[in-house]
């Protein structure tokens, strides 16, 4: 069979739901598929990765750790939404992690070579 | 291929619109189709899904751009697009 | 054409469900085929067997189950979400002695692995997103 | 016990879940402990209130017609707030009944003069 | 003062019943007393006895159980919101002849009127919405 | 008796603020802490959940005129408002 593109779309904040580490759970899995995997943070899923994050507060796992732990299971393909940080005041500097930050139509590219996209 | 974008809350719209190229389709569906009534559709082509616009009362309220198209529609818009995404 | 299915949401908290199981109606009709839907986050409730819909109501769940049936579809309730949330078959209300188990006999619990083998395996892959 | 006042604002649309139709079963329960009861449909709550609708494409109840039962019930404080149908493109015309059309600044007083708030 | 809580969400899917706890407890250290806690809409998960939380995390279940035994709160589920989502207690099992209950004993089933007698009864009323 | 508004989501705030008088005061947690943060709080006095600005790594991000209170603090808040409206 043939790899496949598959883009995790990543855009809900962490914490408030278990949606945001249910679905870096799954791009850990994917990471072991020998597939293209990519992730692309947009929205409020930037949040996922600034840096300074503690769940313990809370009685959760810091979700930033979690997204720390993606390059170790071979998931490198990691992109960030300019606008989506641009509108909440943020840099790359306030991450947790490295990530490539993609304009507008970088992030057309990227979606439209897919095979599959899979949300959060 | 072009890609179909599927949009579930009218909130989610401006994200999908800023992701999506010209030749894309967009979908949509559930609380999404009230991005389709005329006073707050954007000015592109935009399908919504009729069992949503129909129990919603949004029937004669569409913007005229705005395509509604029953399941077996959204399914055949799903076989001529691929990847298909979901903005919520 | 396979397709791949994902439900992302609980029935009465998301149309997710509602929306999928009218899809997977009309894709089955248009001569597609489903191997799989895998039931997600919230989604895994659709598998609890208790449910007691309103009156004059569809039970989300049967149109499911009918659907599985005559089409051969797995139902596949991922355990990472389902455990969390109390939905649970008969296996693991052994392991964790919980005192009772819920999960309908039509779904299967399954792990994550099986969403990616759904993707890689389809045509076309469609979240239905809470 | 003195009667309270108890305001329900309902914020939800229709359908997408079932928030709106439970809030308003518990308006309904509310209209029958002889209570001051008002209700203020905002923001996407409006959805609820627009004619037209009709539940069956879904396999649901009508929200409307149940909205529509609130008088029967003894619940005839019923507000909707003036901004959201505006910014919806609706008027009182689009209504399924009638309600009073509240600006900000009644809505501010309506809260303020509560006991307790429901929301949806 | 007396407090009445509404909880509108679901472990997992909202912080809702977390953050309720949080506030019951720091409520009750302050002195005031919470007769009821009224667990609505996807709020009545919060009863369901079969949830196996995640290692490290703690149970949001046992944290109210723990609250409600100290403190004598009456932690109350609806059950027009319960039954359709699959949270049933024996009772319920028997009336619709469904194969299991899952409701906490520490939870008890009631209607939509405690909601109102709570709030009516009480000096603050505090949704935890969804 | 002034009013407790609290917000759960960012996005919920304006509609908030729309109903709130200048002596309510306004209490962000959950997802509302976002809306705290220096690039996106709007310029009124603002309250905000600690374990909820702690967890998300905000501490250090929040506008100057945000007050981040405990849970004890928020008890406060209730005992002298009434009524506790709540947004999302």
């Amino acid at each position: 069979m043939e790899a496949k593109h598959i883009l995790f779309l990543l855009r809900q904040p962490p914490y408030a739901t278990s949606h945001a580490l249910e679905a870096l759970e799954a791009v850990l899995v994917a990471g072991v598929f020998d597939q293209v995997v990519s992730v692309l943070f947009s929205g409020d899923g930037v949040w996922q990765l600034v840096d300074g994050q503690d769940g313990a507060p809370l009685g959760q796992r810091t979700v930033a750790k979690v997204a720390q732990a993606l390059p170790q299971y071979d998931v490198t393909n990691l992109y960030v939404c300019a606008r989506s940080l641009e509108q909440r005041g943020l840099d790359v500097g306030d991450l947790a992690l490295p990530v490539q930050v993609l304009d507008a139509v970088e992030q057309r590219t990227l979606i439209a070579a897919q095979h599959a996209v899979v949300n959060d | 291929m072009a890609v179909l974008h599927l949009v579930n809350r009218a909130a989610a719209l401006d994200a999908c619109l800023a992701a999506a190229r010209d030749e894309d389709a967009v979908l949509l569906l559930e609380d999404g189709v009230y991005a389709a009534v005329a006073a707050l559709a954007p000015a592109r082509p935009l399908h919504a899904l009729e069992p949503d616009v129909r129990a919603r009362g949004l029937s004669a309220r569409l913007a005229d751009h705005v395509t509604v198209v029953d399941d077996a529609a959204f399914v055949r818009l799903v076989e001529q697009h691929q990847p298909v995404v979901s903005w919520r | 054409m396979k397709f791949a299915l994902a439900v992302h949401g609980a029935p009465y908290s998301s149309q997710s469900a509602a929306t999928a199981l009218r899809f997977a109606r009309a894709a089955l009709a248009a001569g597609h085929t489903i191997p799989r839907v895998f039931f997600y986050h919230d989604g895994v409730h659709s598998a609890c067997a208790l449910a007691v819909p309103p009156q004059d109501e569809p039970s989300p769940q049967a149109g499911w189950v009918a659907l599985a049936e005559q089409h051969g579809i797995e139902l596949a309730v991922c355990i990472a979400a389902s455990l969390k949330r109390g939905v649970v078959d008969a296996g693991e209300q052994h392991r964790y002695d919980l005192p009772a188990s819920n999960v309908h006999p039509a779904f299967t619990v399954v792990g994550l692995g099986q969403l990616l083998e759904a993707i890689m395996s389809s045509d076309r892959f469609v979240t239905f997103a809470a």
